[in-house]
């Protein structure tokens, strides 16, 4: 019988799948939008589940205004992004250390 | 609101208050202009005035009781229960006016000496006199800890701005030094605070303790003491800083600075927390004959001048602590009071002699630019009147009876010996180390053929060095034939110190 | 009477400032001029004040000038205390100056110093009459090293020369080794009286000799026999006890006049004066007056050897100063302490003509002092040459000279003080005073011969030039010739046998050697009458056949003594390695003790180590820690998701 | 929905519409009378700070069905935020004009900023929280990356954004969990539903506490989630460190009160060991590490993160004393930390960032006061009396020795006195050194009265701090 | 319910694997397809458990939107996927260990939790005649207005960030201004200069 158990090991399991992803990664930054876009994905995943579980609406209202934050979120970085691209016509996180220590 | 009520805040806030007005006008960075030459003045009359008002301290003093006197009292931070509180007995007047007097003759000192931005120079001494009278009057923890702590200020920037050439690492070590002691105490105040609900001194040194509170309180209290008198093994910022700092800075810092960790331990370590001094009585006593001894050694090996003295001052310091702590180890019903008078004495003569000894060698370096003593030799040739004071002061240095330099450290000697036969001896050293050091000094520095050209080109002193060293003269020798006034100022207070500490808490 | 005193101590005081601070104003007469004035009043009142209290039979006085300090029950305080003690040494001492104040006039004649030097010995004139009038021992302690600082001075007083501030920096500084002592024995004094007054002190003298001091934990010693000898390293200090007597030979750098009056007549018996004013303490504690003895006899003999290889003229007089100190001070061991004091009179006289006497030979031979270099003298200066051989025979105690009876009779008394025991204190103090009497009477001699008689060794520039010494020099030579001869004859019956010391002095029961003399004494003459059958004379007499022999008619036989017994010669030479004992062993380890504790201790463990190595360690630390700040996102993720993962482990696992 | 709302929520309301004026009014100016926008977004802040205290009742009050709350707390936060964003705004425009940055957005996204500060200081609820939350660190990513043609803006911009897309990120995962054991958003809610039920004060609670902390010490930039923090500080052009480095702090403490106190404070004794690990490990590293530093904007980050170690050490005692300590800490600190990059702006000239250490060399010669007002600052952030940094230490200290921790406060001012170490090395390149550049420092009227002001007031509230202790003390108290 | 537990798991499996070709896939654009996937996944596991609005405002907001404007930018930068290659960073091993623990943590609360957990528990299913949408736009914008509100500014914010990023004025661009063009006169555009018919004599 699936129950909520079985959906919060998911989100965990895409939590955890996210961070490793954020965290190994040594390739374009856009992988790590797309990792945080996971993230949010997991987040979104708890909140259904317990709103389900609860029988209470406003966790689904909570992941509505989650997507919406997210999208925003997304433009912003991507607009970061693409500011940077310009500056340096490359996007690889291991060029991304002109300020340290 | 008349002067009498309010004589120790004016004695605070006058000097604060010129050396903001001094600042705040500032000098056109040309040493000899009359723009300078009025800031000069400015700073010498209120030093003056300031001393003037603290002899009207002295005059309505009654030396018959322990109680405090003068006493200022009004809330400042009623939500923290700190109060600006001021008040003075039998162990702060001297220093105070030691104070009152030392500032203005190192004022003249600076004269003409201090070419880069002298009005900040003088701003910043006067600062530092405000600020060093409040410390000895401030019976407020909070109110205290803000004079002791921005104390540091003007003289981190005096030795730093107007010092010698390794200046920067002697000032920023002083200052770290000194900041980690003081900030111990701090939190010990703090947590007095919690039992006591007031930073009321006085309240603090009622308040019941246990042993083991009293024992850490103790220790946060030396770290801060320890460091400014300064004791053995935390003594060794004062040699830079004194081989560093302008003449003035080194006059102030050993006549006066020096002299707030032997005011600490009394006003605080032994009434607030007596059983605690008493635990670690033994060992004070025996770090206190290590500077006698080691510190004396040290001295002997000095080439720099200035070092020699600092080390000297150490030793001397020595006695005093020396003699705070012997109270413990006197078996008879007399001696403790011995003791402790005997300290405050040698702290006041100290503060003379030491700061005589730095002007004297401010004489010699603003007329060639050194203090090493090799570059020297013969100067007694060309600079007669100069080798006069100066051997004066040394044998005061030395301890020779008929100068201040011997009074304290008979009486703590005497003490000491009541003590145990050992503490008199080691303590007894310096009769023989003092000498050592100081008149080795003299000999290679004073006597001799003319060293080289440059000491044969020297002129001697001029009017107003000959007026500053002559008052110091004047007081070492009045100090050293007829000590009783200062003793009986402060006997009443010592007493009853004695009495209190004895007593106990437990 | 107080008005008298403060005059007799403040008079020299005042000329001394007088003379040294307006120096310039008042030009050389006005400084000697004053500053004799001075001296001058001083000696006159105490006179006064000898006869008063001696033929006038007034009686001691014990005033109080102010208090200095009271604190903790404790009175500090500066007065003084007049018996007849205290007025000999004033007499003493004032005249002796004053003579050496007119002396100096031609002494030091064209010495640019001249003022300078004038203020000085007044000066020391009113520290030693602080010294000997004082009533307790605050004030003891400020004239005792008033002294030593005006001594400080004067024998640095030529600061130009290496060998004199070198000279007079050790004197200090072996003094200040005998105050030490000295201090831990007032400090004694007042941990038993919580006292510093004689008075007091004295009185209570009972109760301290039932007394203990522990200083070594666990052995309890009698508390009046610390205390004694500790103020008896005091006295060593400034009466030049071996060993540390170092300072005086050296102190010969000063000008002459201040070698006649310090370093022979005056400074140096304080120790002997502080003793006997002592005497109350001392009675109590056979053990100290053994250690004085001892140490006065080997000072008196081996001392006396030493003068015998000296060849600078000042220093022959130096060494048999130290041994007639010596002799002093076995007398104060033997209880003897009138006698002490009677030989430190007559000695101060006959000292200081001697000293005198060779400074004037030096001013005419041109500051030189070398013997070697002299001979022959006699015919040019027949009053220094007369003076001075009085001077001789007075300190070798040729019968009928003032030397003699002091020296017969303390030698005597050391004979009588049985009550030490015939144990080897008393043998080694017998022996050595009496073998000291041939010892002195040898070098004395050889000085004199080698000086005034024989060939003339100096070169023919000097010889043109020598003449007798202007009256100032003379003067003082003949009016110190005087007492020199006679004083003993006169005093000898009073100052020992005659209770002139009254209470000043107190002798207990079988100490008292003197009144056991006393009972078969028969006045001087019988004395001297009977001096040829004692041994001291023949023995002095020896001394002086020996010298002739040596020096005048075989004058070639030193050299291959000297060849035959190099070990002893060159031991001697070295003064028993005491200098460099001192110098090499204490100055030397000092300073390389220092040098080591600052540079390993100060500047490497506790700046070094500690503080620096705290602010650095601190600084790498800063250095390594910065380098996790890498730079790169995914270590700065990284770190984050390590911080989350230890978060949640702590709560899921730890709480 | 009632109208009662929006009187209590006004500022917010109203603010939001002053934005959009600023903004279309910015549409019609051209470059060169920006000052119009300048001057438009300061009067934005003057009303909104107005109808802030007009509507700010003196008990708190719950609107919008429980998602906003207006309090003492919210009020004194707010009005302490707009008062400093307004001072950003004065010390930024000099050098935003000198150095071609004078856009309208950079007031724009200000005071976006500032509204989601205010609606983080008032929120109730998780959701309010996020929300607010997130415009504010929206707009704080684009203030970073404001100068398009610098590439250390970029990057900083870059990786602020990145870290801070993580810590919503767990932050959000945390609400997550928070919501769904608790089964409330708010916080009223969460503390009602954990005081009811104590089983609920379990594992996964607690589970989600630990992911709230990460989002809140990133927010802190406490250790070790304080890396963004010097990178940022450092890349950011003057002004938006300045912005950066002020007002949020407030929000942040909102933050934490809100969440940890008004929703969690039953979970004191679980969180407290965390928070105190956080605060001494910020202090240290912070202290430490500055050390290191010889950019002073860098160096100031570090400094920031060993100040904030002390900040949530008043928090983790967990006593109203501490919380009002907190609270002071806070908002001496930003009035000092405004004065500082003041300086640092004040200094900076076209096209150079004066920001090196060897840059203030010299500084009393060629400012006399401003070196005075630099020297005020550095002495008031090392805690050196009678500057107001030493009383906000001292109330730190007090309230930690008073919860009973006296070895907790040995630790603190042992790294106050190594931190003093790098303040005192400002000092004496100020004042012991000689000038590198003489160049005359000679800034616009503005700036230098307020900078000044600032400098005295770094003073002035150290001798005379008592009533805005005692505020402090009333504001925790009626929260 | 056999079927719906497929399902589950169906869904649930697929989802993972994409998630995983989103973190490791080198190309950028298969990743961003993987997201994709993933995305479509969530969204049916969301309906599984009738969760139908979000299941759909996921679709259309992120798919539509959002994974487009990645796919936009990806194309715009054109990166040169040669350069972005390379593997994993040096801490890879120590970062799988982090996620060993962490999983096993979220594992420890989730399942571990014991039967007082609140991670346990079914979904009760909604009553009849219970439309998802309906229910959450009643309270979306009563109960939660404040919330909406800020949602909308966060959204402007976003515009004006990410115009004010982006956004560039080319210097040099020639633009048309009508109301000038409209605004002239002839006076502006022709002078009228008068010359004499004849030469003087």
């Amino acid at each position: 019988m699936i129950g909520l158990q079985h959906y919060l090991t998911l989100s965990a399991m895409l939590f955890v799948l996210a961070v490793v992803g954020i965290v190994i990664n040594r390739r374009n930054l856009i992988l790590l939008l797309m990792c945080i876009e996971l993230m949010l994905l997991a987040v979104n995943f708890n909140f259904i589940a317990f709103s389900r579980h609860l029988g209470d609406d406003t966790g689904q209202v909570f992941v509505f205004f989650v997507l919406t934050v997210a999208a925003a979120e997304a433009a912003i970085g991507l607009a970061i992004l693409v500011v940077l691209f310009r500056n340096r016509k490359s996007i690889n996180v291991q060029e991304l250390n002109t300020m340290k220590g | 609101m008349t002067l009498a009520t309010h004589l120790l805040s004016a004695l605070i806030w006058l000097p604060i208050a010129g050396s903001l007005v001094l600042f705040l006008i500032g000098d056109d960075g040309d040493a000899a202009s009359a723009r300078a030459a009025a800031m000069r003045w400015t700073a010498l009359a209120v030093t003056i005035v300031t001393f003037i008002l603290s002899l009207g301290l002295v005059a309505g003093f009654d030396a018959g009781t322990a109680a405090m006197q003068f006493v200022e009292r009004s809330p400042w931070i009623e939500t923290v229960g700190v109060d600006y509180y001021l008040g003075v007995d039998g162990l702060s007047v001297p220093l105070i006016v030691l104070t009152t007097l030392i500032t203005p003759l190192v004022v003249v000192a600076g004269w003409d000496s201090i070419k880069l931005r002298p009005t900040q120079y003088f701003s910043a001494f006067l600062m530092l006199e405000g600020l060093m009278i409040g410390v000895f009057s401030a019976l407020d923890g909070i109110l205290f800890y803000v004079f002791w702590e921005f104390m540091l200020v003007p003289m981190f920037l005096i030795i730093g701005v107007w010092g010698g050439a390794r200046r920067i690492y002697a000032t920023i070590k002083f200052f770290l030094y000194t900041f980690l002691g003081s900030v111990l105490m701090l939190v010990a105040f703090i947590y007095l605070y919690g039992l006591v609900g007031s930073f009321d001194l006085l309240e603090f040194a009622k308040a019941p303790l246990a042993l083991g509170a009293q024992q850490v309180i103790f220790l946060a209290f030396l770290a801060a003491f320890a460091v400014k008198v300064p004791m053995w093994p935390v003594h060794t910022w004062l040699p830079d800083a004194h081989v560093e700092a302008p003449t003035g800075g080194s006059v102030i810092l050993a006549a006066i600075m020096l002299k707030m960790g032997g005011y600490g331990f009394v006003r605080l370590s032994l009434p607030i927390v007596p059983d605690g001094s008493a635990y670690f009585s033994t060992m004070m006593i025996v770090l206190s004959l290590i500077a006698v001894v080691y510190i004396g050694l040290v001295a002997l090996v000095q080439k720099d001048m200035k070092k020699l003295i600092a080390y000297s001052s150490i030793g001397h310091m020595g006695f005093v602590t020396l003699g705070f702590f012997l109270l413990w180890h006197i078996s008879g019903e007399s001696g403790a009071v011995l003791g402790i008078s005997g300290a405050m004495v040698q702290m006041i003569s100290h503060g003379l002699i030491s700061g005589a000894m730095f002007l004297c060698v401010g004489v010699l370096y603003d007329r060639m630019h050194s203090r090493q003593i090799p570059d020297y030799g013969g100067v007694a040739n060309t600079m007669p009147v100069f080798a006069a004071f100066m051997v004066l002061f040394a044998m005061a240095n030395a301890g020779l009876p008929g100068t201040s330099g011997f009074v304290g450290e008979f009486m703590v000697i005497i003490a000491s010996f009541k003590a145990s036969f050992w503490i008199a001896f080691f303590a007894a050293t310096t009769l023989v180390l003092g000498a050592a050091y100081t008149l080795w000094m003299v000999k290679r520095v004073i006597y001799g053929e003319v060293g080289n050209e440059r000491v044969a080109a020297l002129e001697d002193l001029r009017r107003r060095e000959f007026f500053v060293l002559g008052i110091f003269a004047l007081l070492v020798l009045a100090l050293g034939v007829w000590p009783a006034p200062l003793v009986d100022m402060m006997n009443a207070t010592i007493e009853q110190l004695v009495q209190q500490v004895a007593l106990g808490k437990l | 009477m107080l008005h008298y005193y403060l005059i007799i101590v403040l008079a020299p005081l005042l000329a001394a400032v007088l003379a040294g601070l307006f120096g310039r104003q008042i030009g050389r007469v006005g400084a000697h001029t004053v500053t004799i004035l001075g001296v001058g009043i001083a000696f006159v009142l105490s006179a006064l004040v000898l006869y008063q209290l001696y033929w006038a039979g007034a009686s001691p006085e014990n005033l109080s000038v102010y208090t200095w300090a009271v604190t903790d029950g404790l009175r500090m305080e500066v007065g003084f205390l007049v018996d007849r003690l205290t007025a000999l040494m004033m007499v003493v001492v004032t005249f002796v100056s004053l003579m050496v104040h007119v002396y100096t006039i031609g002494y030091m004649h064209d010495d640019p110093g001249y003022q300078r030097f004038f203020s000085f010995i007044s000066l020391f004139t009113f520290a030693m009459l602080m010294l000997v009038m004082s009533n307790n021992f605050l004030q003891l302690f400020f004239g005792w090293e008033a002294v030593g600082l005006v001594s400080y001075l004067l024998i640095g007083f030529w600061f130009r020369k290496e060998s004199a501030i070198f000279a007079n920096l050790k004197a200090f500084l072996v003094n200040r080794v005998g105050d030490f002592g000295f201090i831990l024995g007032i400090s004694g004094v007042v941990l038993l009286t919580n006292s510093l007054d004689y008075a007091e002190v004295f009185g209570q003298a009972g109760t301290m000799a039932q007394q203990t001091i522990e200083v070594i934990p666990g052995t309890p010693w009698n508390a009046m026999t610390v205390v004694c000898i500790l103020l008896f390293i005091g006295a060593m200090g400034k009466s030049a006890q071996a060993p540390l007597h170092v300072w005086l030979p050296d102190s010969m750098e000063g000008p002459t006049p201040i070698s006649a009056l310090i370093h022979a007549a005056t400074m140096v018996t304080a120790g002997i004066f502080m003793v006997a004013r002592m005497s109350p303490l001392y009675e109590y504690t056979e053990t100290a007056l053994a250690v004085v003895m001892t140490i006065g006899a080997i000072t008196a003999f081996f001392m006396g050897l030493l003068g015998l290889v000296q060849n600078d003229i000042k220093r022959v007089v130096a060494y048999s100063t130290l041994s007639q100190l010596g002799y002093m001070t076995v007398a104060l061991g033997a209880s003897a302490y009138g006698a002490a004091i009677f030989h430190l009179m007559t000695h101060a006289f006959f000292k200081a003509l001697l000293f005198l006497a060779a400074g004037s030979v030096i001013i005419a031979m041109h500051h030189e002092q070398d013997i070697r270099k002299m001979g022959g003298i006699r015919q040019y200066m027949p009053i220094t040459y007369w003076t001075s051989l009085i001077g001789s025979l007075a300190l070798i105690g040729f019968p009928g000279f003032s030397g003699f009876f002091s020296k017969d009779l303390l030698i005597e008394a050391v004979r009588e003080s049985h009550w030490q025991g015939q144990g080897a204190v008393y043998w080694v103090a017998y022996l050595s005073v009496l073998l000291g009497v041939f010892v002195t009477a040898l070098y004395s001699f050889r000085m004199f011969f080698l000086v005034f008689h024989g060939k003339e060794r100096m070169d023919e520039e000097t010889r043109s030039h020598l003449h007798e010494t202007p009256w100032v020099v003379t003067l003082p030579l003949i009016m110190l010739a005087i007492p020199s001869v006679i004083i003993g004859w006169i005093t000898v019956q009073p100052v020992l046998f005659g209770d002139f010391f009254g209470d000043a002095i107190v002798v207990t029961g079988k100490h008292d050697v003197l009144a056991s003399m006393g009972a078969h004494w028969h006045g001087s003459l019988a004395l001297v009458t009977h001096a040829v059958m004692t041994p001291v004379f023949w023995l002095a007499a020896a001394g002086v056949f020996t010298a002739w022999f040596l020096y005048l008619k075989r004058p070639d036989l030193p050299e291959t003594i000297h060849g035959k017994f190099k070990g002893l010669y060159v031991l001697l030479d070295r003064k028993y390695y005491f200098d460099d004992l001192w110098i090499k062993g204490f100055a030397g380890g000092g300073r390389r003790l220092g040098q080591a504790l600052w540079r390993f201790g100060d500047e490497i463990v506790i700046d070094g180590f500690i503080v620096n190595g705290t602010a650095n360690s601190i600084g790498r630390l800063a250095a390594i820690l910065r380098q996790l700040q890498s730079g790169y996102l995914y270590t700065y993720a990284f770190a984050m998701i390590i911080g989350l993962t230890m978060l949640l482990g702590w709560l899921i696992w730890l709480q | 929905m009632e109208l009662s709302n929006y009187v209590f929520a006004a500022p917010e309301m109203v603010l939001t519409g002053l934005i959009c004026v600023v903004l279309i009014a910015d549409l019609f100016v051209d470059e060169n009378n920006r000052g119009i926008t300048f001057l438009l977004a300061l009067a934005s802040l003057a009303v909104t700070f107005i109808v802030l205290l007009g509507s700010s009742p003196p008990q708190e009050v719950l609107v919008f069905s429980g998602a906003y709350v207006n309090d003492p707390l919210a009020t004194i936060l707010k009005a302490t935020a707009i008062i400093f964003v307004g001072v950003v705004f004065v010390y930024s425009r000099g050098y935003l004009v000198q150095n071609d940055l004078h856009k309208g957005e950079f007031y724009t996204l200000g005071l976006f900023g500032l509204l989601g500060m205010m609606i983080m200081m008032s929120a109730n609820s998780l959701l309010t929280m996020y929300l607010g939350l997130e415009t504010l660190a929206l707009s704080q990513y684009a203030l970073v990356a404001i100068d398009r043609n610098n590439l250390a803006s970029a990057e900083s911009a870059m990786k602020y954004f990145v870290l801070g897309a993580i810590a919503s990120g767990s932050l959000l995962y945390g609400i997550s969990w928070i919501y769904g054991v608790t089964g409330s958003l708010q916080f009223d809610g969460i503390a009602a539903a954990i005081a009811a039920d104590p089983s609920v004060n379990g594992v996964g609670l607690w589970f989600g506490l630990a992911f709230l902390l990460v989002g809140i010490a990133f927010k802190f930039g406490a250790v070790p989630f304080h890396m963004w923090l010097p990178d940022v500080y450092n890349g950011a052009r003057s002004p938006v460190t300045l912005y950066i480095a002020s007002a949020p702090k407030l929000a942040s403490l909102a933050l934490t009160f809100r969440i940890l106190v008004d929703g969690l404070g039953e979970l004191h004794d679980v969180w407290d060991d965390m928070v105190m690990v956080i605060a001494v490990l910020s202090l240290l590293i912070g202290k430490i590490v500055a050390i290191a530093q010889t950019n002073i904007k860098r160096m100031l980050a570090y400094s920031t993160i060993g100040h904030v170690g002390f900040m949530l050490l008043c928090v983790f005692t967990g006593t109203e004393q501490g919380y009002a300590a907190a609270l002071f800490y806070v908002i001496t600190y930003v009035l000092t930390a405004a004065a500082a990059f003041g300086i640092v702006i004040l200094l900076a000239r076209r096209g150079f960032e004066a920001d090196s250490l060897a840059d203030i060399k010299g500084l009393n010669a060629r400012s006399p006061w401003f070196a005075v007002v630099m020297m005020f600052v550095m002495f008031s952030l090392a805690g050196i009396p009678p500057f107001v940094g030493f009383f906000a230490k001292l109330n730190a200290i007090t309230a930690v020795i008073a919860a009973g921790y006296p070895a907790l406060a040995t630790i603190m001012v042992v790294a106050s006195v190594i931190g003093a170490f790098f303040y005192l090395r400002v000092i004496w390149y100020m004042y012991f050194e000689e000038p590198e550049d003489k160049a005359v420092v000679a800034p616009d009227r503005d700036i230098a009265w307020l900078l000044s002001l600032n400098g005295v007031a770094v003073l002035a509230l150290g001798i005379l701090p008592g009533w805005l202790w005692a505020l402090c003390v009333a504001v925790i108290a009626a929260s | 319910m056999a079927f719906q537990t497929l399902l589950f798991y169906l869904f649930a499996g697929v989802l993972m694997l994409a998630a995983g070709g989103v973190v490791f896939f080198r190309n950028p654009v298969h990743s961003i397809m993987c997201l994709v996937l993933a995305f479509f996944q969530s969204a049916l596991l969301w309906l599984l458990i009738e969760a139908e609005f979000l299941a759909i405002v996921l679709v259309l907001v992120y798919v539509g939107a959002v994974m487009v404007l990645f796919l936009f930018v990806v194309m715009m930068l054109d990166i040169n996927i040669e350069i972005v290659r390379g593997g994993m960073t040096r801490y890879a091993p120590l970062a799988a260990i982090i996620a060993v623990v962490m999983a096993a943590e979220l594992v420890q609360v989730i399942w571990l939790g014991g039967a007082t957990s609140s991670a346990t528990g079914t979904f009760a299913a909604y009553p009849e005649g219970y439309n998802n949408t309906e229910a959450l736009g009643a309270v979306l914008y009563t109960e939660h207005v404040y919330a909406f509100e800020i949602a909308a500014v966060i959204l402007l914010l976003a515009i004006i960030a990410a115009i004010t990023l982006t956004m560039r004025k080319r210097p040099g661009l020639k633009k048309q201004d009508i109301a000038r063009q409209v605004a002239v006169n002839a006076r502006d555009r022709i002078r009228v200069v008068k010359m004499d018919a004849e030469k003087r004599s």
